[in-house]
């Protein structure tokens, strides 16, 4: 398969927004605008791969990093901006903070805050898409860590036994010593090299590979959400990442990785990137403005949204 | 014109209701299509088994899977076998199911229903006779039902299935083969008011569940000595806690009845609200009579024991009421 | 390996004892002393030949249908059927009932009423084993059921990376038409046709055997057993067994095979056969008079063991 | 002589005395042995990996296995990295850690002690904040502990530790860093002795964990004007309900000040123990100020909203005492 230079400067462009946002994050972080957050970065081939393949009514769900997933899913970036700040006008008006964003309109559903936490649900909006007899598919993204949860062993069967329209996709952000939230564990939580051999356990197809090369993990992602959408079920994908600083110079860094690749390819100059950076990078601070110029949110809203209306 | 049918085939029949005028809705749980299972009987026949669809035993899983559907707009009704196994899925109750609304900030919302069997069996031991509503009356989200006879059944659990909110749905285990009349169509009964099933005026009883039958047995036996107001909230979130104050204000005494562990629990939660907002008009104390926390004894004379029950509700009356 | 008779014969008796127990509990709820157990007819020879090599300083957790799986590892006969009866002399003193028989004297760590919920304490036995650092092992018995929970997934994980002594022990009840307590379920809960097939899902071995063929499983079940005892982890075995009526006559009934091969080899004559079987009714009998004639519990012994005393 | 240390300090301490003295005491969890970690910081390097042990992300199954060693005389100590994730591991906690005893008529015991950080931490959201022991004390057979202080939270989790029964420890996020006198050597507090951290005569006012902390700058505030006895009943289950009837009868009125949910809650609890059986000294309607069933949200501003405080209380005294 030979992608056309849109396709690869889309994918470019969307690796570069996830960067650019996380690193508008940090920024507000150190305004103090905003408290913590769980950061992404590393990891935007994978989000900017896989959502390549989407449309917006497929569905993802999405974890405690849940940014590159959900910018790469096309959720609103002023309104994301504005969640993470606490503000009246963020997607979950304020009130569910960066791990909890859902954005319904474009099929972010959304972050967790539970390590797991969304893989059932995001059987949940594969079962609805069976059901309503559509070929749209849902991604249930995950960790390493997170593979081991209870729940999301039992949502790759219960996925396997309904015939889930999913692409089950694990980012193993340490595929060469154990670590924990940066620690390096004293006992391993995987006794496997390889999430994708828990596949078969499921009678399911499976695959590992570098997650660092977002052209590939286009090949591989494109694959498994096609199976899904011909109903022929679910596939367990794991990409290896590694989790890098706000600017880190790392072979694994997907975005330099494609920027090096795109230039010797021709297909970017230097003036496209910069053209590419900072229009992203207005967008960006377009969504830190909104964010920090709105309002907090009425101390009323704290009790509504408990139930909603209506029957 | 009456028909009489029993609790659990009222279930049923709200289910089926519900299944034949919404394509939306779908019923899934672990052997929901099993033939001999009264409250499901006949449904996978009628609507396939796609839509009455057997599940594996994961209650996280598939309990998730109802969360995920709910949000996309499909109105599943998620059996649980028994409320006690539902601790393997608590997560997906207390987190996703319950809070997810809220943490959107409404940018999403749950119409499920998670549906139980729940209490004491006689014999069922502490993994298999629980109630536990306790539990999820804690968790701010959850709307929670709990019917004690075939009519409420019915109508509340087409409430439920209409509501856009999480609500979990308690069917107590020897309340099953209860008869009662049951119109045939389709009717709801709102969450949120209460039952008066006796009136009187030296005491309000609350109770819900099969603790109303225990009740009103209590009630009866009084008849002449002791004038008992038997209130049935029906609904515990929300509570009509309105009806209790009302009720308290002319008896002027409280009994409340609850087979669910007292600690922490619905007795508790009625208890304060009538010492915070019906203080005034008590002459007496408040008095519960719940399990005595204590896990469910296998031995059915111990179970008996630990029960709340009607002749352990006079007790109770009559020491408030002197 | 050859076994000599006398191994033979015991593994015949034990099997013999567990059908003859249960059908005392038959005949004591047809008699309305004893209200619904779950009964592990047609098990026998798992239960049978894995306790076969097990010590009593080693421990089993067992499952909803516990009585093979108790008996064999040695619990107290009278006691036993005196917890079933729901009587004061139980091993639970009639508060816990046949779902959660634990007999701690000899291992027997015990019922769960939960599906799955032993599993992760049995790792917890093994754990104390290795931390004690003796050579006991635990055996974790469940259903194919169950072996989809998600705890049960997770502690197959645990013991993989904390490489504990144990042998996870499913007995496959429907190994050619899934089934779930009897209702022929419409969709599958399995995608796999051997759960063993999940055992590299955590770098484990695992094998998937008949389990109606005591002696097979007596071999296989014993090397695992002294894998785990040389401190080399765990494993995954399943036997595939089919539930039973009371003296259903099946191709798949381990006594009737095992009576028929030792009669065959002329290790067990009807005589012998038929001195086993009635002092192992004699036990039985004995049991079943001793639950019949024990008393109830007192009253107050519905307030006591919630917690216990000393500091 | 006297020696101040952090609240986590003082639990990393108590902690590091068990295993010094007691070879069968074990500590598992997430990234326990991550160096960063107060609670247990050092303790990997003076005990070794296999006493000190990091877990997969496995609540149930790591808590479970806490459950099995503690059967076979292990004392674990399990933690969990935070409470509101405990609800993937509520079948082990609630049916296993705390029924296993009862159901097997002792003969078997749980000497297993489950830590927690719980609490509103400021934007921690409704997955990073909550209190939940609403839901632990519901369950008989568990033991819940939620101290107050460096002082307390040592004496406190050393009792946990040589209890032979199960125990959940909460610890708050926002105590963390508070700093107190405490002793190097070890002590116990015993369970079930409540705290009397201010004497007063108008009102009583029941609060645990940080709550503590509030409800003492109200008493501060009101000074002079309402004479306010603040008492900490340091473990939610056993309860000393004597303690808090003992100075109900000599105030005549309560304020429960709760972090956890209202309803269902402990505050739910105290307030029901009062208006039954301290009834006839009560002058005035129990007062709870609690989470008013509100999902933590994340804005600070709301979150502080929701969340009790000394204003709040102030306010709810001032009510109860007019
Ligand atoms: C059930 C649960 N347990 C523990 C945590 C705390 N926690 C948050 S992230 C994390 C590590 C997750 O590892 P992984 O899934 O590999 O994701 P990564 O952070 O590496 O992207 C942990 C333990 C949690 N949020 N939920
Ligand atoms: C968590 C939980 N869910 C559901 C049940 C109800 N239940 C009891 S046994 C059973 C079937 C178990 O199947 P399997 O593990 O294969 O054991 P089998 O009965 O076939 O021996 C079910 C669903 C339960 N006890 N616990
Ligand atoms: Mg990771
Ligand atoms: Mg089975």
């Amino acid at each position: 398969m030979k992608l056309g230079d849109d396709k690869r400067l889309d994918l470019y462009r969307v690796m570069v927004r996830i960067r650019t946002f996380e690193n508008g994050v940090r920024q507000l972080i150190n305004d103090g605008k905003v408290g913590y957050v769980s950061f992404y970065t590393g990891g935007e081939a994978v989000a900017a791969a896989v959502s390549a393949h989407l449309v917006k009514e497929d569905q993802i769900g999405s974890t405690h990093r849940p940014l590159g997933h959900l910018i790469a899913k096309g959720a609103d970036l002023k309104r994301m901006m504005a969640e993470i700040a606490g503000k009246a006008t963020g997607t979950n008006k304020g009130k569910g903070g960066a791990y909890h964003i859902f954005d319904k309109e474009v099929g972010a559903l959304g972050a967790n805050g539970i390590v797991g936490g969304s893989v059932p649900m995001a059987a949940g909006y594969a079962l609805a898409n069976q059901l309503k007899d559509t070929d749209n598919v849902s991604i249930s993204y995950f960790g390493e860590g997170a593979s081991n949860q209870g729940g999301v062993q039992e949502t790759l069967n219960l996925a396997a036994c309904w015939k889930l329209p999913m692409v089950f996709v694990c980012e193993n952000s340490s595929p060469e010593e154990q670590t924990m939230l940066g620690h390096k564990i004293d006992y391993p939580q995987l006794s496997i090299t390889d999430i994708s051999q828990r596949a078969p356990a499921y009678g399911m197809p499976g695959e590992s590979h570098p997650g660092w090369d977002v052209e590939e993990v286009y090949k591989i992602a494109g694959e498994a959400i096609q199976r899904a959408r011909r109903g022929e079920g679910p596939t367990l994908l794991e990409f290896k990442i590694h989790r890098l600083n706000a600017d880190e110079d790392s072979p694994h860094c997907p975005i330099k990785c494609y920027r090096d690749k795109l230039m010797m390819d021709g297909v970017l100059s230097k003036e496209l990137d910069d053209k590419i950076r900072s229009e992203e990078a207005a967008k960006v601070k377009e969504a830190m403005d909104f964010a920090v110029g709105s309002p907090e949110p009425e101390l009323v809203d704290a009790y509504s949204d408990i139930f909603v209306e209506g029957a | 014109m009456s028909r009489t049918i029993t609790y659990a085939e009222a279930i049923c029949e709200a289910q089926r209701d519900a299944l034949r005028s919404d394509p939306s809705v779908i019923l899934f749980g672990e052997n929901v299509a099993a033939p001999w299972r009264p409250a499901t009987k006949g449904l996978k026949d009628e609507f396939g088994k796609e839509r009455v669809r057997d599940a594996p035993i994961t209650e996280t899983a598939f309990i998730g899977a109802g969360v995920g559907a709910a949000i996309m707009g499909i109105k599943p009704i998620v059996e649980l076998m028994l409320i006690d196994f539902g601790l393997v899925a608590m997560d997906q109750i207390l987190n996703q199911m319950a809070k997810t609304t809220y943490m959107t900030g409404g940018n999403v919302n749950v119409p499920m229903v998670l549906r139980a069997i729940y209490g004491a069996r006689g014999g069922g031991a502490a993994t298999h006779s629980e109630c536990l509503y306790g539990i999820y009356a804690h968790m701010p989200g959850m709307k929670v039902v709990v019917p004690s006879n075939p009519y409420d059944a019915k109508g509340l659990l087409t409430t439920a299935i209409n509501d856009p909110n999480p609500v979990v749905f308690f069917e107590h285990i020897r309340l099953s083969n209860m008869e009662g009349e049951v119109p045939e169509e389709s009717y709801s009964i709102p969450f949120g008011v209460a039952n008066t099933l006796r009136e009187g005026t030296d005491v309000t009883v609350v109770a819900v569940g099969r603790m109303v039958q225990e009740a009103l047995k209590a009630a009866d036996e009084l008849k002449g000595k002791i004038s008992v107001e038997v209130i049935d909230p029906r609904t515990l979130v929300p509570l009509d806690e309105e009806a209790i104050l009302r009720s308290v204000q002319k008896t002027g005494r409280l009994v409340v009845v609850d087979e669910d562990y007292e600690r922490c629990g619905f007795s508790a939660e009625v208890a304060a609200v009538v010492a915070e907002k019906g203080f005034h008009n008590l002459k007496a104390p408040v008095a519960r009579v719940a399990n005595p926390n204590v896990p469910l004894p296998f031995n059915k004379t111990l179970e008996n024991h630990v029960l709340p029950d009607a002749e352990k509700i006079v007790r109770a009356i009559k020491n408030v009421v002197k």
